[in-house]
C-alpha cells in the first residue's frame, strides 16, 4: 500500500521558451490546488543549479514523497531530475515529468491562452500519475573486461590498441585475409602524402604483437546475444565457429567506395573512365605513363536526389536490413544524397600525385563546390601552384563523355561561371565517387539492434551529443560505419569509441533502466507471443511461463500490448497509472 | 593512489574529456579561465540538425561536471606554470579573485538585483548589459556570482543585501599546485574582428553584425528575448544577407587565415532556417564562395533550406557594403553569378560570418606547456594523420577547436574530447591495470 | 587541343600567363568574384569582369582574352589587389595579359602613341612649344632635359622599339 | 631637407601651376629641391602594359640618377610615385631581375645599387617635415572650407607597399586640415578618378570620373583637392568633357578643383597669380574668397 502522497510540482520558464507563451505563475497556482499536491513553485531554469537545489530543498522542507517537473522534455532532462530526486534520498522513480515545452509552448506559440490551459491539463495528468508511482530498483550487472572490435581498419585497430593498452582483452575480427581496411589498398594519403602503408603498417604490427589483442582475420560475426557487460558472440572463422564472451562491442566495419553502374559517364564502357580509387591504384602501380590530360569529375553518385525521412518512416527501426535493402536498391542507379566529405581532397591528392609524376600532364577538375575544409585549403593551393585547373561546372547537366576517332575521350561540360559549353579532349577521366554504407554490416546491425539512418549508415545515439555511442548499451561505433570520414577522423573516432567502452569495462559494473516488463505468472499461459514480438529477445518461456530477462528488456511495451491475457505489465507505466492519467485528462479537477 | 589529469578549457570538448576521464576513474582538474564552464556552445541558440536548444542539451553535462565526485572545477582560473613530464606534471594554477566566497554564495542573485553599476555583457557579445556583480548566464556552473572590479563602484550594497554573507572584498588571488599525469588542452576559438576588412563596414555601419551576435539575438534568453530585431531602429529585418568567408580562406598578410573555418556555411544555413521560423516573411540570402555543407546530414539540410524555406544561395563574395544614411539600410555590392555583372541589393541587416581563430593568449599557454603551435596559432598535431590529438610533448593532448578547424561541429568536438580521454587512459591506466 | 563553345581552348594558356612577369596571380584565383564587385570599371562597363577574365585564362580561352578589349579596360587602380582574399594580384595579372596582348598586336591607339612618344622623346607626354615659352614667363626656368639617347639604348635592348612600332 | 626633384612628364606639359606652387612652398617649409638632370619618364602603367623589363630598366635609370645625387626622390605625381616605388621594391627584393636590369643599364654606364627611396609630396610633408611644421607655416587658414580630397589610387594601394586602403582619416586628410579646411567624408573616397584611361578609353574614364563627381556633389563639398596631376586633369578638365559628351546641363558640375600644393600655398599667405588661376578649367575664385 502506497503511503499518503505528498506531491511537489516544479514548473520551469525555460527562459522565454515556456514563460514567453504560457502563464507559468498561473499554472503553478493551479497546480498547488490539485489533490495530493503539497507544494508548487516555478523557476527561470529548473535544470540550473539553483532550480535543482530548490527541488532538493523542497523535498526536505515539505517532506515530499513524489516530484513532478513540468518543463522541456524527458529525452534530455529526465535523467538529470531523477538524479536530483535521488540526491534528496527519494527513489528516482518517484519522479514524473510533464512536457510543457516541446509538446506545448513550442507548438502553440501563437495561442498563449489555450497553451496555458493545455499546460494545466498536462500538469494535472502528471500529478495524477505521480500519486500512483512506486519505487523501482535498477538492475545492476557485471561487465566483462573484454571487448569485441568488428573490423580491423584504421578505426578498429586504433580502438583495439587503445583498449588493449588499458589492459583490456580485445578480440579484433576482420572479414578479409589482411587487416587494414580500405586504407590498406590506397597509395598515398592527404594531406601529408604519406604512403598509406606508413599509417596502416605500424597499426597492423602493433595489433599483431599486442598480448591483449587476439586478431582474427577472414572472420565474421555470425551471432550475437546477451546484453551490455555480457555479450555472447559466435564468430565464423576459417577453422569453424568460435564463441566469445565480451563486455562491450565496437562496430568499425567501415564503408565501401560507390562504383557507378555500367554506362554512367561511360564507366565500364570506355576503358579510360575510372574511379579515383582506380586512379590511385594506377598511380601506385606507376602505370600512369605521360597522358596529355586527365579530367576529374566530382560528386559522381553523391549529392544526388534526396531521401525524405518521411518516405521511410513506414519501416520499423528494428527491421534495418529491409530498410537498407530498399535504400541500396534505390541508390544504386542515381547515387547518394549526402556529401561524402572526403572526395574533394582525394581528387586534389590524386591531381598532385599526377603532376608530380608527370608535370606536363594537364589536370582539369570539374567541380560544383570544392569542399576542402579545414587547413586542407593549403593543399588546394598547392594543387593550383602546380597548375591544376579547377573548373566549376553546372552539376545539373552531367558532363557528356564521347570517344574520338583517335581513341581519346571528349568531355563536354557546361562552365557554371561563363555558362558556356566547354570541351576537353582527354586521355583519362577519373570519377570522384562517395563512400557508401556496406550491406553486410547491416545484417550485423540488426543482430546488435543498432538502428541505421536514412542514409544507410549506422545511427549515433544522439547526432550531436553521443557521436560514438549507439542506442544499445555497450555497443559503440567508430570510423566510417556512421558516415564518411577521412583517416585522421576515423582514428579519432576509434580512440573515442575505445574511451567510451573502457568506462564501462573499467567500472566493472553497470546499472540499466528499471523500466522493464513484469509477468503475472498466475495469468500467463505461456503462449509465447511475447517471445515472438520482442525485438530484444528478453522474454523466454520456461516451464510454461514467460520469464523476462530484465537486463535485455528495453521497456518498449510491445509484449504487454500483445499479451492476450494481460499478464504482462510495464514497471513505471502500469495500466492503472496510465488510466489514472487519462481519467485526470477527461475529468478536470476543481 | 588515484591518477589525476588536467583539462584546460571548459567548453563542450573539455567537458566531454573531463566526464569521460572522471567516469573512467581519474581525478580531473578542469581549469576554465571564465567564471563559468560552458564555452561557445553555451552562447549558441539552437544546434543543427536536431535544432535542440543548445544550452538546454549542454546544461545537463555542465551540471554533471559539477556533481561528479571525480571532477574538481577550477573556474576563473589560469595555468601559470607546468613542470615535469608524462606521468608526473607539476602544475601551478592561479585562481583569480571573484571577490565572492564560492563556498558561501548560492547564486540567488539578490546582489545583482541591487547593484547600481552596469557593464556590457560579454556573454551576449556586449549587445546587452549586466551588473558589476553578476552571473555570466542563468545556467552558469558553478552557480557563483563574480564581481567585475573594473565596473564596480565599491558602493558596498551587495555586502548589505547578500543573505549568505558571501561578498569578500579582501579576497586575494590564490595559487594552487597540482600533480597530474597528463594534460589535455581544449581552449576553443575566438572570432576574427571583421572591422579589419573596412569595406564590409563592421563597427561603422549599425546594421552589420557578426554571426555570434545573431546567435544571441535569436536566443530566447538573449538580449532581445529571442526577438529578431536590428540594431539601428529595433525593427524586424525583412531582408537579411549572410556573407561567408569574412577573414577565412584569406591569404592577405595582414589577415592570414588561409584555412577554411569549417563551420560557417553550416551555421549560416541553420541560422537562415531559424530566421524563417522566427519571421516567415523575412527573405534570407547567403553569399558564399564554395558551399561547404560536408558532414552527416548537412547536404540534406541545405536541400531543405532551398526547397522548403526558400533560402537564396548566391555564389559570390561581395566587394563592399554601403549604407543608405536615411534608412540605415545596407547596399551589398556583388557580382551576380547568373548575369556575371555587378549588382547591388538592399538589405535591412547583414550578418558577417568571420573566421574562427585561436583564443587570445594561447601563445602564452603554449609556452608554459612547451608545445608547438602551427602557422596560424592553433595547437600542432604531432602527426596530422596518425596522431591528430597528440601534441609534440608526450602526455599533453589537445581537442576541440584549439587544434584548428579540424572540428566540423559539436559532435566532432565531442568525439575529440572522448578521443583525448582515450589517449590519456591508454598511458595512465596501463600502469595500474584496469 | 579540343574545341569548345568558347573559341578554341589551349590547355597551356594558364601556364603561359602564370609564367609571364606579374602573371602568377592567376594561379591563386578561386573565382570568388570580390575583384569584380570591387571594380570601378565593372560598374560602368558590363563586359568588364576581372573574375571572368581569370576564369577564361583558366579555361584556356587564349584568343578571347588576348585579342579582346577587356584587358585594356582596367584602370590599374589596384582595388582588386587589396581586396582579393587570396592575395591574388588580379590587377597585377592584367599587366601580364596586356604584355602578351601587345605581342599579339593588340594595343589601343592611345597606348601606342604614348609608347612611341616615350621612344622618341623619353616622355609619354611632351610639352607644347607654348608650354615651354610659358615656363620662362612664369619663371619656372628651363625644363630639365631628358637624355633621349640613353633611353633609346635601353629600349632597343628590351626590344621596346619593335613593340612600339607595331600596333592595332 | 634635400630631395632629388622628379617632375615627370604631365606636370611640365600641362600643369605648370602645380609645379610653381610646389616651388613656392618648398623653401618656406625647409624643403630643398634639386633637379634630376637627364631623368626620363617614370614609365607609367601605360608603358608597363607594353613591356615589363622596359619599365624596370627605365625606372632603374631614374633611381640610379638619384643614387648618384645621393638623395631620396620626391615626386608630385601618384603614377610616377607608384612606378618608382614598385620598381625600387622589385629591384631591391629580386636579385635575378636586378642582375638582368643592371646588365641593360651597363650600356649607359649605370648600376642600380638600391640606395635611394622614392617619396611623394604627401610622404615628405607628413613624415619628413611633419604636421607641426606645416601648421606653423599657416598664415591665412581656410576656416569652414569643406574639402573633398581625391587621394588617388597609388598614394594608398597596393596595401603591401603602402599604408593600405584608406578609410576615415588619412595623411592627406590631416594635411588638408592643417589649412583650417574640413576634409569631408564621401562615398568611395579612396576610389579611382578614371584618369589612367584618359586617352586610351575616354568614355570609360569619364563614366568612372562621373561616379566620383556625383559622390562628391552628394556630400556638398566646396571644392576638390588633389595631389596627382592625373586626378586633377580628370576631375578638372573632366567636368567640362563629361558635360559635353553626356549632354548635361552647364550647372550640373562646377566643382572647383585645386592641387593640394595650391591650397597649402594660399593658406601660407601666398596669393595665386592670374595665370595660375586661369590655368584651372573650373572656377576657383569662390574658394579663394573664403
Amino acid at each position: 500500500m502506497i503511503e499518503e502522497p505528498r506531491v511537489g510540482v516544479f514548473i520551469c520558464h525555460c527562459g522565454v521558451n515556456i514563460g514567453g507563451v504560457i502563464d507559468v505563475p498561473g499554472v503553478t497556482e493551479y497546480a498547488s490546488k490539485l489533490p495530493g499536491v503539497t507544494h508548487a513553485e516555478h523557476s527561470l531554469y529548473t535544470c540550473s543549479e539553483a532550480g535543482l537545489a530548490a527541488i532538493r530543498k523542497a523535498i526536505a522542507e515539505h517532506s515530499l514523497n513524489r516530484v513532478v517537473v513540468a518543463s522541456c522534455t524527458p529525452r534530455t532532462h529526465e535523467q538529470l531530475f531523477r538524479e536530483t530526486v535521488k540526491e534528496a534520498e527519494l527513489n528516482p522513480y518517484l519522479f514524473e515529468m510533464a512536457n510543457i515545452r516541446d509538446q506545448c509552448s513550442w507548438v502553440h506559440t501563437h495561442e498563449p491562452e489555450k497553451a496555458t490551459e493545455k499546460a494545466k491539463d498536462l500538469v494535472r495528468m502528471a500529478v495524477a500519475k505521480a500519486t500512483l508511482l512506486e519505487p523501482q530498483t535498477e538492475p545492476e550487472v557485471d561487465v566483462k573486461d573484454a571487448s569485441l572490435v568488428i573490423g580491423a581498419g584504421v578505426a578498429g585497430m586504433t580502438a583495439a590498441l587503445s583498449m588493449a593498452n588499458q589492459g583490456f582483452k580485445v578480440c579484433l575480427i576482420e572479414r578479409e585475409k589482411e587487416p587494414g581496411g580500405i586504407v590498406r589498398r590506397l597509395y598515398k594519403l592527404y594531406p601529408t602524402l604519406a604512403r598509406s602503408s606508413e599509417v596502416v603498417g605500424p597499426l597492423v604490427k602493433a595489433v599483431k604483437s599486442h598480448r591483449n589483442i587476439e586478431l582474427m582475420t577472414s572472420t565474421t560475426l555470425k551471432e550475437a546475444s546477451g546484453y551490455v557487460g555480457n555479450f555472447n558472440v559466435i564468430l565464423t572463422t576459417p577453422n569453424g565457429d568460435k564463441e566469445a564472451n565480451v563486455g562491450t562491442i565496437i562496430v568499425a566495419c567501415g564503408a565501401l567506395n560507390y562504383r557507378p553502374p555500367q554506362g554512367l559517364y561511360q564507366y565500364k564502357v570506355l576503358g579510360k573512365v575510372v574511379t579515383q580509387e582506380e586512379l590511385d591504384g594506377i598511380l601506385r602501380r606507376d602505370d600512369l605513363g605521360k597522358p596529355e590530360r586527365i579530367v576529374m569529375i566530382q560528386c559522381v553518385g553523391a549529392r544526388k536526389g534526396e531521401i525524405r525521412p518521411s518516405a521511410l518512416e513506414a519501416f520499423p527501426r528494428s527491421d534495418t536490413a529491409e530498410l537498407l535493402r530498399k535504400i541500396l536498391k534505390a541508390r544504386k542507379e542515381e547515387g547518394w544524397p549526402y556529401c561524402s566529405r572526403i572526395c574533394c581532397m582525394n581528387a586534389i591528392k590524386n591531381a598532385i600525385l599526377v603532376k608530380e609524376k608527370s608535370p606536363k600532364t594537364d589536370v582539369v577538375v570539374l567541380y560544383g563546390d570544392l569542399r576542402v575544409y579545414k587547413e586542407y585549403e593549403d593543399f588546394y593551393k598547392r594543387a593550383r601552384d602546380l597548375e591544376v585547373r579547377f573548373v566549376r561546372h553546372i552539376e545539373e547537366i552531367p558532363p557528356e563523355i564521347t570517344q574520338t576517332p583517335e581513341g581519346k575521350l571528349d568531355v563536354a561540360a557546361y562552365d557554371a561561371l561563363s555558362g558556356l559549353e566547354v570541351k576537353f579532349k582527354t586521355d583519362l577521366v577519373a570519377l570522384s565517387t562517395p563512400l557508401r554504407p556496406r550491406r553486410g554490416e547491416v545484417l550485423l546491425a540488426r543482430m546488435l539492434k543498432v538502428p541505421i539512418g536514412t542514409d544507410g549508415f549506422l545511427m549515433e545515439a544522439h547526432l550531436k551529443l553521443r557521436p560514438v555511442d549507439t542506442n544499445v548499451d555497450g555497443v559503440f561505433i567508430a570510423g566510417t560505419v556512421s558516415g564518411p570520414k577521412d583517416v585522421s577522423e576515423s582514428i579519432i573516432s576509434g580512440e573515442a569509441a575505445a574511451a567510451r567502452a573502457s568506462i564501462l569495462m573499467g567500472n566493472k559494473k553497470v546499472r540499466t533502466d528499471a523500466i522493464t516488463a513484469l509477468v503475472d505468472e498466475d495469468l500467463c499461459i505461456g503462449c509465447g507471443l511475447c517471445e515472438e514480438i520482442c525485438p530484444y529477445g528478453a522474454p523466454k518461456i520456461e516451464a510454461g511461463k514467460s520469464k523476462i530477462r530484465e537486463i535485455l528488456c528495453r521497456g518498449c511495451g510491445s509484449c504487454a500490448a500483445e499479451c492476450p491475457r494481460r499478464a504482462i505489465s510495464m514497471r513505471h507505466f502500469g495500466d492503472h497509472q496510465i488510466l489514472e492519467q487519462v481519467k485526470a485528462l477527461l475529468a478536470p479537477a476543481g | 593512489m588515484q591518477k589525476a589529469v588536467m583539462v584546460i578549457g571548459g567548453g563542450i570538448a573539455g567537458i566531454q574529456a573531463s566526464l569521460d576521464l572522471a567516469n573512467r576513474g581519474f581525478r580531473v582538474h578542469l581549469v576554465e579561465k571564465d567564471p563559468s564552464i560552458g564555452g561557445r556552445m553555451a552562447q549558441l541558440d539552437k544546434t543543427f540538425p536536431t535544432m535542440d536548444c543548445s544550452i538546454c542539451i549542454l546544461a545537463p553535462k555542465m551540471i554533471e561536471c559539477a556533481h561528479n565526485r571525480n571532477v574538481q572545477l577550477l573556474t576563473y582560473s589560469e595555468v601559470k606554470e607546468v613542470k615535469g613530464s608524462i606521468g608526473n606534471f607539476k602544475v601551478k594554477v592561479l585562481r583569480k579573485t571573484r571577490y565572492v566566497d564560492e563556498s558561501k554564495c548560492n547564486g540567488c542573485g539578490i546582489c545583482a538585483q541591487n547593484c547600481p553599476s552596469e557593464a556590457p555583457n560579454e556573454f551576449d557579445e556586449s549587445l546587452g548589459m549586466r551588473k558589476a556583480i553578476y552571473m555570466p548566464f542563468p545556467q552558469a556552473v558553478p552557480r557563483v556570482m563574480v564581481i567585475d572590479k573594473d565596473s564596480c563602484i565599491e558602493c558596498g550594497l551587495c555586502d548589505k543585501v547578500c543573505p549568505a554573507d558571501a561578498i569578500d572584498r579582501e579576497q586575494q588571488p590564490e595559487e594552487i599546485e597540482l600533480d597530474v599525469g597528463a594534460i589535455t588542452v581544449a581552449t576553443g576559438f575566438d572570432m576574427f574582428d571583421p572591422s579589419v576588412i573596412p569595406q564590409y563596414g563592421y563597427g561603422r555601419l549599425k546594421n552589420v553584425i557578426t554571426a555570434m551576435e545573431l546567435e544571441r539575438i535569436l536566443c530566447a534568453s538573449g538580449p532581445t528575448g529571442g526577438h529578431l530585431i536590428r540594431p539601428s531602429d529595433g525593427k524586424i529585418p525583412r531582408n537579411i544577407a549572410f556573407i561567408q568567408c569574412v577573414g577565412s580562406r584569406d591569404r592577405r598578410e595582414w589577415i592570414n587565415h588561409p584555412y577554411c573555418s569549417s563551420i560557417c556555411c553550416k551555421y549560416a544555413v541553420k541560422d537562415a532556417v531559424l530566421i524563417k521560423e522566427h519571421e516567415p516573411n523575412t527573405v534570407v540570402a547567403i553569399f558564399y564562395i564554395d558551399l561547404r555543407a560536408f558532414g552527416r546530414g548537412f547536404q540534406e539540410f541545405v536541400n531543405r533550406a532551398k526547397s522548403e524555406f526558400g533560402i537564396r544561395f548566391v555564389r559570390s563574395s561581395p566587394g563592399e557594403i554601403s549604407e543608405d544614411s536615411s534608412t540605415s539600410n545596407l547596399v551589398v555590392w556583388f557580382e551576380d553569378p547568373t548575369t556575371r555583372t555587378v549588382q547591388h541589393n538592399s538589405f535591412d541587416l547583414v550578418v558577417l560570418c568571420p573566421a574562427l581563430m585561436p583564443r587570445k593568449g594561447v601563445e602564452e599557454l603554449a609556452k608554459i606547456l612547451g608545445v608547438e603551435l602551427d602557422n596560424y596559432g592553433f595547437f600542432r598535431s604531432a602527426d596530422s594523420v596518425r596522431k591528430p590529438l597528440d601534441t609534440n610533448i608526450p602526455g599533453i593532448y589537445a581537442c576541440g577547436y584549439c587544434l584548428g578547424p579540424k572540428t566540423g561541429d559539436v559532435p566532432d568536438s565531442i568525439t575529440q574530447g572522448s578521443g583525448t580521454a582515450g589517449r590519456i587512459a591508454e598511458i595512465l591506466a596501463v600502469r595500474e591495470g584496469p | 587541343m579540343g574545341e569548345s563553345g568558347l573559341s578554341s581552348l589551349s590547355s597551356d594558356f594558364m601556364h603561359e600567363v602564370a609564367n609571364t612577369p606579374r602573371g602568377r596571380g592567376v594561379l591563386t584565383c578561386i573565382q570568388c568574384g570580390r575583384c569584380t564587385s570591387s571594380c570601378p570599371v565593372a560598374r560602368v562597363v558590363e563586359e568588364h569582369n576581372p573574375r571572368k577574365l581569370m576564369e577564361m585564362i583558366i579555361l584556356g580561352s587564349r584568343s578571347d582574352v588576348l585579342l579582346g578589349q577587356l584587358p585594356w579596360h582596367c584602370l590599374s587602380c589596384f582595388t582588386c589587389l587589396d581586396r582579393c582574399p587570396q592575395g591574388g594580384d588580379v590587377g597585377e595579372t592584367m599587366f601580364a595579359i596586356r604584355n602578351l596582348a601587345v605581342r599579339e598586336r593588340n594595343m589601343p591607339r592611345g597606348t601606342l602613341v604614348q609608347a612611341q612618344s616615350l621612344f622618341d622623346t623619353g616622355r609619354v607626354v611632351t610639352p607644347s612649344r607654348m608650354a615651354l615659352i610659358n615656363r620662362q614667363r612664369y619663371g619656372l626656368g628651363k625644363e630639365p632635359a631628358v637624355d633621349v639617347k640613353d633611353v633609346q639604348k635601353i629600349l632597343r635592348k628590351t626590344c621596346f622599339d619593335k613593340l612600339a612600332s607595331r600596333g592595332s | 631637407m634635400k630631395y632629388a626633384f622628379f617632375l615627370g612628364c604631365l606636370i611640365p606639359a600641362r600643369e605648370p601651376n602645380y609645379e610653381s606652387s610646389v616651388r613656392k612652398i618648398a623653401p618656406e617649409l625647409g624643403i630643398e629641391l634639386v633637379e634630376m638632370e637627364g631623368a626620363n619618364c617614370c614609365a607609367p602603367f601605360s608603358i608597363q602594359s607594353v613591356d615589363h623589363m622596359s619599365w624596370l630598366a627605365l625606372a632603374a635609370r631614374n633611381l640610379c640618377i638619384a643614387e648618384q645625387m645621393g638623395l631620396d626622390i620626391m615626386t608630385l605625381c601618384n603614377d610616377c610615385y607608384e612606378s618608382l616605388l614598385m620598381g625600387n621594391t622589385i629591384l631591391k627584393e629580386d636579385k635575378e631581375i636586378r642582375d638582368k636590369v643592371n646588365e641593360i643599364l651597363a650600356d649607359v654606364g649605370l648600376e642600380f645599387k638600391g640606395k635611394t627611396e622614392a617619396k611623394t609630396l604627401v610622404d615628405v610633408l607628413h613624415k619628413d617635415i611633419g604636421l607641426g611644421k606645416v601648421k606653423d607655416a599657416i598664415k591665412r587658414p581656410f576656416n569652414g572650407l569643406q574639402v573633398a580630397i581625391q587621394p588617388g589610387c597609388h598614394l594608398t594601394r597596393p596595401k603591401r607597399i603602402h599604408f593600405g586602403e584608406w578609410m576615415g582619416v588619412t595623411a592627406l586628410d590631416e594635411l588638408v586640415e592643417t589649412t583650417g579646411a574640413k576634409s569631408i567624408a564621401y562615398e568611395r573616397k579612396e576610389s579611382c578618378c578614371g584618369g589612367p584611361l584618359r586617352g586610351i578609353n575616354d568614355e570609360v574614364a569619364q563614366h568612372v570620373a562621373k561616379q566620383k563627381l556625383d559622390a562628391i556633389k552628394a556630400a556638398s563639398a566646396d571644392c576638390i583637392v588633389t595631389v596627382c596631376p592625373f586626378c586633377y586633369l580628370e576631375l578638372d578638365m573632366g567636368q567640362l568633357e563629361i558635360k559635353r559628351h553626356m549632354q548635361l546641363k552647364e550647372e550640373e558640375y562646377d566643382l572647383p578643383v585645386l592641387h593640394f600644393a595650391e591650397l597649402l600655398r594660399i593658406a601660407m599667405g601666398m596669393e595665386l597669380e592670374d595665370w595660375e588661376i586661369r590655368a584651372h578649367r573650373t572656377p576657383i575664385t569662390r574658394v579663394l574668397k573664403m
